[in-house]
């Protein structure tokens, strides 16, 4: 699972570091305590910035920084289908060989197709994306599918 | 031998018990007709506890090496097994237990501890019926003593059935849970659901269902029941001891608060306070029975493949087959439905002024295994002035042969204390 | 390989455990050293099971039929070894539980619910320390937020053992339970039972020994120990899945109210009250974890016939040796005490800036099974300022040649993220 | 189990019915629902009546008819032998070979050797037993060895 994408992430991350942003969120992963702090900034529905902070195994690091690479800069609604495709991926138990069009979307992130087939640490790779979309949906308020979470 | 429409192939499935072939008292054959108390377990799911125990043992959940990840893979797969068999909406309804009285226990305990608008106190009323199992009976008294709540019931008609005409007087606006049998296990009737569970949602009560002797005999739909709970047992389903399910609506489970506290039920713990993992896991404090779940899927794999329809369509011709051989034995009255009809393939009975004891006893030294006794539901022996009733009850592998053997071994025990 | 004095012959033992041939990701012998999460299973406890379903499976207590009897035989069997394992006064004091949190969580259940002398309320105070499992916090967390008696704790010191310098001002005359851990599972620090016992004694608070790390590696003897009770769980000594114990003073079972409520735990029952049982039965509502009970006795037949003191030798020898190996592991630092003295067989470090998560990960490619994260002792890495950490834990059957692989392994992983 | 002398006591019992006594106490077996009410009768330390009334299975009935022939009449202390022997014989789980001393003092109740086969019977067989003990201990106070339970 240790791709050396992976671990170029891990040991090089994108982006790391909080900077000023339209909302905040903290993820926390219960069951191995890996932490996030991670905030977004938008221009309209451009994504202008995604600042992070945290600790954790290499995985929800370099998932965090590959992450920041491939959204910052991004419209909202292509941000949006990277991070279901990346969601798709991490849920199928390894059986998903990504194709060449799920590769275009997915860029580096596609290294994570060998952490799918362990249980214990989807929930690693997920946990800043998990925190994006949070935040997302905060940031822009009702804008997001995600509002309900919002008004709970 | 008695052919009957809608039985099963008992000769090969017999072939799945080991323990059928128990020769007892020097050549008497097991005939074991003691289901209701506990059913036997097959192969299949020997096999596969021993698999469990030989290959994949390991800690569950947390575990980031192989076989954590095995026995993890393989006890969340029989939690999808079991909201399969029920027709659970999730598979996050589906709690593990030690057996069905915790899960009743577990109940009534998050009603104890609930928020408004659930919680049961002083003000509130709970509601069960007079043919409970003890199991559905005492937690509700515990609750009722500790909160204050008052404890009503439904009573019998002569006829072994639930009396519900001052249904509206039992549940009132007072109500706050309604649980009750769907099949006796004493007497065997199977109770209508949907009078009770429309009075309870009239009044916005909670209803539980313990479907320990339902879950292993007939198709279980939760979602068609519409209850809120449902309880069931493993070990009489074909599955292993120390296995038990809780099924609840989900966003019940996510109000009401957890029960037993410790790993597992966790989503952070610090000394001064901790935060709850989503149900399940709340509500399933410490390692839990993982090769007894990973069995009871097993269990569920197994019947599946016989088919619980086929297994009802069974069970009904031979308890129309038991109730008419029966009813031809002087002296024997049957304790609960005199028919077969709405009822379960449990059937109790006294036989003239002969104690269970000594039926049961008699009835042993051929080899038949029956219970006898009060069965856990000592109110319904009250109810109809016995002190005891003595019960035989089928399964998948019963035949009519046995039941023949039964009578045949009753006309013995007539005549020893004649 | 390494020769260590008092060393058990492994290369027998493990002949009795199928699951340590187990080959993993193509080739790699499994090398077991999770055994603090779950011990393996003996081939002879898993013929008794086997034995137990193929022959005697049959619901317990009441019945009058043979397998019924055998059964019953079997379960009851079980409690006298049980007593005779730790030492118990009376087999009368071992209760079956699920596991060691619902040991745990009875115990809380019992004061909350008890009448004075004992009961627990909003001014009296519950003591337990910083290294317990959140099996032993949680449980007293909820009593204390549903009582609103006070929680106090002891700290630690930074070599991972107890603070009990302020022994006086934290177990006083208000205190009604001190509730700790024998051995640690994340620290591997055995406690000074005798200090905490003889000051509980003196303020008259009962005393709650967490033995589930202890009951598996070394004699116990519950006499000696003069706790008011004792838990343990079966899956972490030889036993299956699914069964705990609750050893309790035979005054207090008497004394103290019952938890779960339902069959087996009744004297009689009507509608309107119903009066328990004597303990233990008292305590076990519902049909037991009877196959696993049974098991439980398997497992300490198979534990007594090694002999309790020399599987404690083999593990200091062990312990001894890991802790020198270790520590020559650059950048390895020990949570917990460093040295092997009054100490378990589980060790906990932290590898540099190189997360648990990665470590366990990449010792798992090579077939070494450790547990990564905060080992439901989250407060336990809050003090000592780490997410999670690594933890090797051995057992009977663990040899120094696998603590040579897991420090090699070591070393791949610090290369792997250098 | 079902010896001769066990089921002729069962159906015609000795003693059978409630007369007058110095004490009467009402024994229950739980996992049966057997029951007893028995009342003792004494004359100095002489047994005069042991009387009682219940219901139950062959086996807690037969007993009951037994103690009351073999107790009536006796001294205590002989009682007190007597009893203590078929405790004996009762928990020897089918161990226990009567031989002629243990038929000298038990007579018809060593009938019952085979019950103790039987966990699930011995307390059939002891309900009288206890009863018997109990009552006794009430009627003559602090004489008798279960002074304990009187107190309690
Ligand atoms: C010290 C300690 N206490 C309690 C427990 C809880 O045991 P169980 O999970 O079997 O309930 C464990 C094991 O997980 C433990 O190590
Ligand atoms: C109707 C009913 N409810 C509850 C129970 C309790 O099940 P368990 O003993 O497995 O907890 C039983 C079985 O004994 C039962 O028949």
């Amino acid at each position: 699972m240790y791709q050396d994408v992976i671990l170029d992430h891990y040991k090089n991350p994108h982006g790391r570091g909080l900077r000023d942003g339209d909302a905040e969120v903290h993820h926390v992963n219960p069951t191995c305590g890996d932490e996030i702090t991670l905030r977004v900034k938008y221009d309209g529905t451009t994504i202008s910035d995604v600042s992070y902070e945290g600790q954790g195994c290499s995985i929800s690091q370099a998932s965090a920084s590959v992450l920041n690479e491939l959204l910052v800069g991004k419209e909202l609604s292509d941000a949006q289908k990277i991070q279901e495709t990346f969601l798709e991926l991490m849920q199928s138990k390894g059986r998903l060989e990504p194709d060449d069009a799920m590769e275009e979307v997915l860029e580096d992130a596609v290294a994570f197709a060998g952490v799918s087939k362990y249980p214990a640490r989807v929930k690693c790779a997920l946990l800043s994306w998990m925190a994006w979309k949070d935040a997302t949906a905060q940031a822009l308020g009702g804008a997001d599918a995600d509002a309900e979470r919002k008004s709970a | 031998m008695t052919q009957l429409p809608g039985l099963l192939d008992t000769e090969a499935i017999r072939k799945d018990f080991p323990i059928l072939d128990r020769v007892l008292h020097d050549g008497k054959k097991l005939v074991y007709l003691d289901n209701a108390a506990t059913s036997q377990t097959p192969r299949q799911v020997i096999d596969v506890l021993d698999e469990y125990y030989e290959q994949h043992n390991a800690n569950v959940h947390r575990g980031v090496h192989v076989l954590a990840e095995e026995a993890t893979a393989l006890y969340e797969g029989a939690r999808d097994k079991v909201a399969a068999f029920v027709n659970a909406p999730s598979r996050d309804e589906v709690i593990f237990t030690k057996n069905a009285s915790e899960s009743l226990n577990l109940v009534a305990n998050m009603l104890g501890w609930a928020d408004e608008p659930y919680r049961v106190d002083h003000e509130t009323e709970i509601v069960i019926t007079e043919m409970e199992h003890h199991s559905n009976i005492v937690p509700w008294q515990l609750l009722s003593q500790r909160t204050g709540a008052k404890l009503k019931w439904f009573g019998l008609t002569d006829d072994g059935r639930l009396d519900l005409s001052n249904i509206d007087e039992v549940i009132t606006e007072k109500t706050k849970i309604v649980s009750f049998v769907l099949v006796s296990n004493i007497l065997g009737t199977h109770n209508p659901v949907e009078a009770i569970v429309r009075r309870a949602q009239e009044v916005g009560a909670l209803v539980l269902i313990d479907a320990s002797q339902a879950a292993p005999h007939m198709p279980l739909d939760v979602q068609a029941l519409q209850a809120d709970f449902v309880a069931f047992t493993g070990h009489k389903m074909c599955g292993p001891t120390g296995i038990g399910v809780l099924w609840g609506r989900q966003e019940l489970l996510e109000d009401l608060p957890p029960f037993l506290g410790g790993g597992e039920m966790i989503e952070t713990v610090s000394m001064h306070s901790s935060t709850y993992a989503p149900a399940p896991h709340k509500f399933e404090a410490g390692t839990p029975p993982i090769a007894q779940a990973v069995g009871l899927g097993a269990a569920i794999d197994y019947l599946s493949s016989i088919g619980m329809d086929k297994i009802l369509a069974h069970e009904n011709a031979l308890t129309e087959y038991a109730v008419k051989r029966l009813t031809e034995v002087p002296d024997l009255r049957i304790i609960g439905p005199a028919t077969a009809e709405d009822r379960g393939a449990a059937i109790s009975f006294t036989l003239g002024d002969i104690h269970p004891h000594d039926v049961g006893q008699v009835l042993d030294e051929q080899g038949i295994a029956v219970r006898v006794g009060h069965h856990c539901a000592r109110p319904v022996c009250l109810r109809y002035g016995i002190p005891a009733t003595t019960r035989a009850s089928f399964y998948l592998y019963s035949t009519p042969a046995e039941i023949d053997a039964l009578v045949e071994g009753l006309e013995h025990v007539r005549n020893f204390f004649g």
